[in-house]
């Protein structure tokens, strides 16, 4: 599902935030991503959606090589990705109600639709009754649980979570985790980069490790203590 | 649903934003419109030298009648006027204090004149060539031409007419720049908006949409605000001009800017408030792409 | 250091920002002076009727000459001008095509005149009672006061005046909706920069600094581009102004700016510059602060 | 030093973050504050920079009640206290020297002394190489610990801290939270709330629980397992 060919990523300072990254993500599959502060957790997820364009090595998406995408189409493979961003990224002026809709009406969902299934996903995240709130007059946690709502209520075949639980308690965070799973079991591609390594080691996934943007470790995570 | 919508904005703001656009459209208006009525104005004045041709004294009234008739039915001729010897002493009477003085003549010394206005459209060259056919007519016995009020109408409208180029295209400057100063930092305000929609999957012309309405609604209310501006003006200075026409006997009034005239208003309010908005969110939608 | 010093910005919003406010002090300034000339000529055209005393054919030339003198020394009169009974032929012979006719005459039925012209600053009703003096001199036979013309003119004068109030008021308001309008966006995009900074214990006095610094620096630019324009604008119009000047036989120039009128506009860009971004400030830190 | 009489907070949306909460920090004391996502953490947190005025009870800071203090007096107040933001607030525009600075700026410190501090700073969070980059070119645990590093610039006496460790991995964390002993040792009173319990539980300090804005326990955290 997601292919990465020797990917370097170089940043206009000179900064080089990824080095020749090369890895496979199959269909379905649940990966998470772990390095320290600044090793380009961010950056990597960044590039799937073209967020970013990566400055050497391919990307492909589905089998698409994103290298080769034209723009008018990048609209349409963001649409079939869901980010959740590390600092949230949420339309201050509108309501969460508004801002988990908004994928919705980007795709041009029926209006029926997008209500039942808004409440549905602010339901997931525990936050039913704050749906008239703006973001600003939320918690850390609370803004980061809107944003995730806002990434999975359009049903992504792929999710991208950028520290999902970096503001949640860890009781939360747990439970956060084992919804993403349940994505996952239906089907969902999943990346999710965390510093959690606790929660991560018990879970029993693969774990890909990057130190100053170099892949240095590929394999399944054990419940290590720190 | 199906677009973003309006963003929310205070009221405050957008009626500023309207109010700047509004007068910035209102003020070249009502100079296009000024510089209409003097046009209006200046063709009734009459661009163009009267001759007088004065006359042997020998002629009656018939054989002028008859000239004057022949004069007028030229193509080159707009208007004849014929000046009687005795219409000319009372015109002299009145010019000055010098009634008395005239009482006193014996005979009318005068001889019988007629006033020719050439065409209006004539150039310079052709006006020549009619005043020296006039003159070799032989009930003629001589010809005057007046240019100098002329040229003192031309000068004025000279100097008239490029203060209000200059200042028409000032202002039309100031409009560009302040509807597009404007719709750019109200955009600038809302980049991360564009940018939050975006990384979401917007297209572009989704992300254009709800800045194209609102520069469509800043423009139309520019737009209507420039027409009351203009007509308000138009009103206030309708009394003070026809007074002024009176005393001229003529009945001379300022045209308003009418229908079509509000019609273009609004229409270029419009126009510009979509393109500003069109320029200034284009402008982010390239900035915020991944090179 | 010491204040935040300048924030960063692009220099070509900078720019649009003097440019905006620039024209928009320029516009109103250059009406003002338009004003100021108008005026300059206006008294040049003698704001008062003249009379003129059409005295008793008996006088010879030096009563004539003694009258004249006495009725000048008058503190109401600024001027007088005799016409003799030869003078006043000649002029009626220039006057229109009656050369020829007035030859015919044996004698000049003329009278000898006074042209009388009170001072500028007289009312009506001294202007009146000055009248009524010269009228029941003994030589003078009958008395013409020339009304008409003054009352075209008032009358073009005032619609001269209220068009440009208009604009002027119109041009005021254009300036202070644009300064205030373009301040507040520029400072509506920095909203956050005022909030962390007061967050970390600046004092207000230590926000304002920067915008009233920037401020200040768009006022002045803007000022300075108002003072070239409208230096640009006289010299553009200054040809024209003079030529027809010279029809008028006057060495009229159209004044400039000058030193203080540069001065003034400087000032008030600068004064509105600061006025703006203090109020503009002001309103954000009023509305971060916890109630 | 941190005197907190039955304080309440009532949001203007009718939503009571905080209720009744009474506690006492003493000069130089460091107290975690903890509690799940939306329990009121932050809320107490703004209460003692008077970055949000309480709607009951009363606050005393060094003996001074914030409610008479007068409103000229606030930035002062303000100065005494480095405060770490849950979402960083660095100043985009300008580069990180600039934003550790401010507070030396704000405060009137000769020139020379403040290169030398922010170096100094900015050494102890790892981030001498980038203080010439800009906030948005900086990870966000980068951008956290530019955060951390304006807080102490100006050794307050008074510390705050809103989940300072959120987006670093867990040896960066273990380094941060030693730093911040370390200032502890130096005589600064210090309340930091966190989510991180495994790194709390260890440390052995007071620890504050609040739940839904009630202080529901107040000692010595011990090192439990989750
Ligand atoms: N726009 C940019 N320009 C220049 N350098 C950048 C930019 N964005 C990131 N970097 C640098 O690239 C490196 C990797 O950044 P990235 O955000 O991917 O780290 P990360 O693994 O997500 O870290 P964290 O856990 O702190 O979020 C960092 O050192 C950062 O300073
Ligand atoms: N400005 C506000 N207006 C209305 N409600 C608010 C406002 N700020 C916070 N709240 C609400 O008050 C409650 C407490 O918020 P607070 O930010 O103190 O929580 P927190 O403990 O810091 O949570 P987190 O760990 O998620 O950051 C939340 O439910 C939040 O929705
Ligand atoms: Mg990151
Ligand atoms: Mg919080």
């Amino acid at each position: 599902m997601i292919r990465l060919d020797g990917v370097g990523k170089r940043y206009p300072g000179g900064k080089d935030a990824l080095r020749g990254v090369s890895l496979r993500i199959a269909r379905g599959e649940l990966a998470f991503v772990t390095g320290h502060s600044g090793a380009g957790k961010t950056t990597l997820l960044r590039l799937i959606p073209l967020l970013e364009r990566p400055t050497r090595g391919q990307i492909l998406i589905a089998n698409v090589s994103l290298t080769r995408l034209p723009r008018r189409r990048i609209p349409l493979l963001r649409r079939g990705i869901g980010m959740i961003f590390q600092d949230h990224r949420l339309l201050n002026d509108r309501p969460v109600f508004d801002n988990v809709a908004l994928p919705l009406i980007i795709a041009g969902a029926p209006h029926r639709e997008i209500g039942r299934r808004v409440r549905a996903a602010l339901d997931r995240v525990g936050l039913l009754d704050k749906e008239r709130q703006y973001p600003v007059t939320l918690s850390s946690g609370e803004q980061q649980r809107v944003g995730i709502a806002r990434a999975v209520v359009a049903r992504p075949p792929i999710l991208l979570a950028d520290e999902p639980t970096g503001n949640l308690d860890p009781e939360l965070s747990a439970e956060i985790m084992r919804l993403f799973e349940r994505f996952n079991e239906l089907g969902v591609t999943m990346l999710i980069a965390s510093h959690d390594l606790t929660l991560i080691g018990c879970l029993g996934h693969r774990r890909l490790t990057l130190v100053d943007g170099a892949l240095v470790d590929d394999g399944l995570g054990g419940c290590r203590e720190i | 649903m199906g677009s973003l919508g309006q963003f929310t904005r205070s009221p405050g703001s957008n009626l500023m934003t309207a109010g700047v656009i509004g007068i910035a459209l209102a003020l070249p208006a009502s100079f296009l419109l000024l510089l209409d009525n003097i046009q209006i104005l200046t063709t009734g004045w009459q661009g163009q030298p009267h001759a007088s041709l004065f006359l042997k004294r020998a002629l009656d009234a018939g054989q002028v009648a008859t000239l004057a008739q022949q004069i007028g039915a030229r193509a080159s001729v707009t208007q004849v006027r014929i000046i009687t010897p005795e219409q000319g002493l009372q015109e002299l009477r009145e010019l000055s204090g010098f009634r008395d003085a005239l009482t006193l003549l014996q005979s009318n010394p005068l001889p019988p004149v007629i006033e020719v206005e050439p065409r209006g459209t004539l150039t310079p060259v052709q006006v020549d060539a009619l005043i020296d056919a006039l003159a070799v007519l032989p009930s003629v016995e001589h010809i005057r031409l007046d240019r100098d009020w002329l040229r003192r109408l031309h000068a004025i409208m000279q100097l008239l007419q490029r203060a209000i180029w200059i200042v028409a295209s000032l202002l039309g400057v100031t409009v560009i720049l302040v509807v597009g100063n404007t719709i750019r930092l109200d955009i600038e305000n809302r980049r991360d908006e564009i940018v939050i929609v975006k990384l979401i999957g917007a297209t572009d012309a989704f992300v254009r949409r709800p800045f194209l309405y609102s520069g469509l609604r800043h423009g139309l209310a520019g737009g209507v605000l420039a027409c009351l501006l203009v007509e308000t003006g138009h009103l206030l200075l309708n009394g003070p001009a026809s007074r002024l026409a009176g005393l001229y006997g003529s009945r001379f009034e300022l045209t308003g800017i009418g229908f079509s005239g509000s019609f273009t208003l609004l229409g270029c309010g419009a126009f510009l408030g979509l393109v500003g908005s069109w320029l200034a969110v284009g402008r982010h939608l390239i900035a915020i792409e991944p090179r």
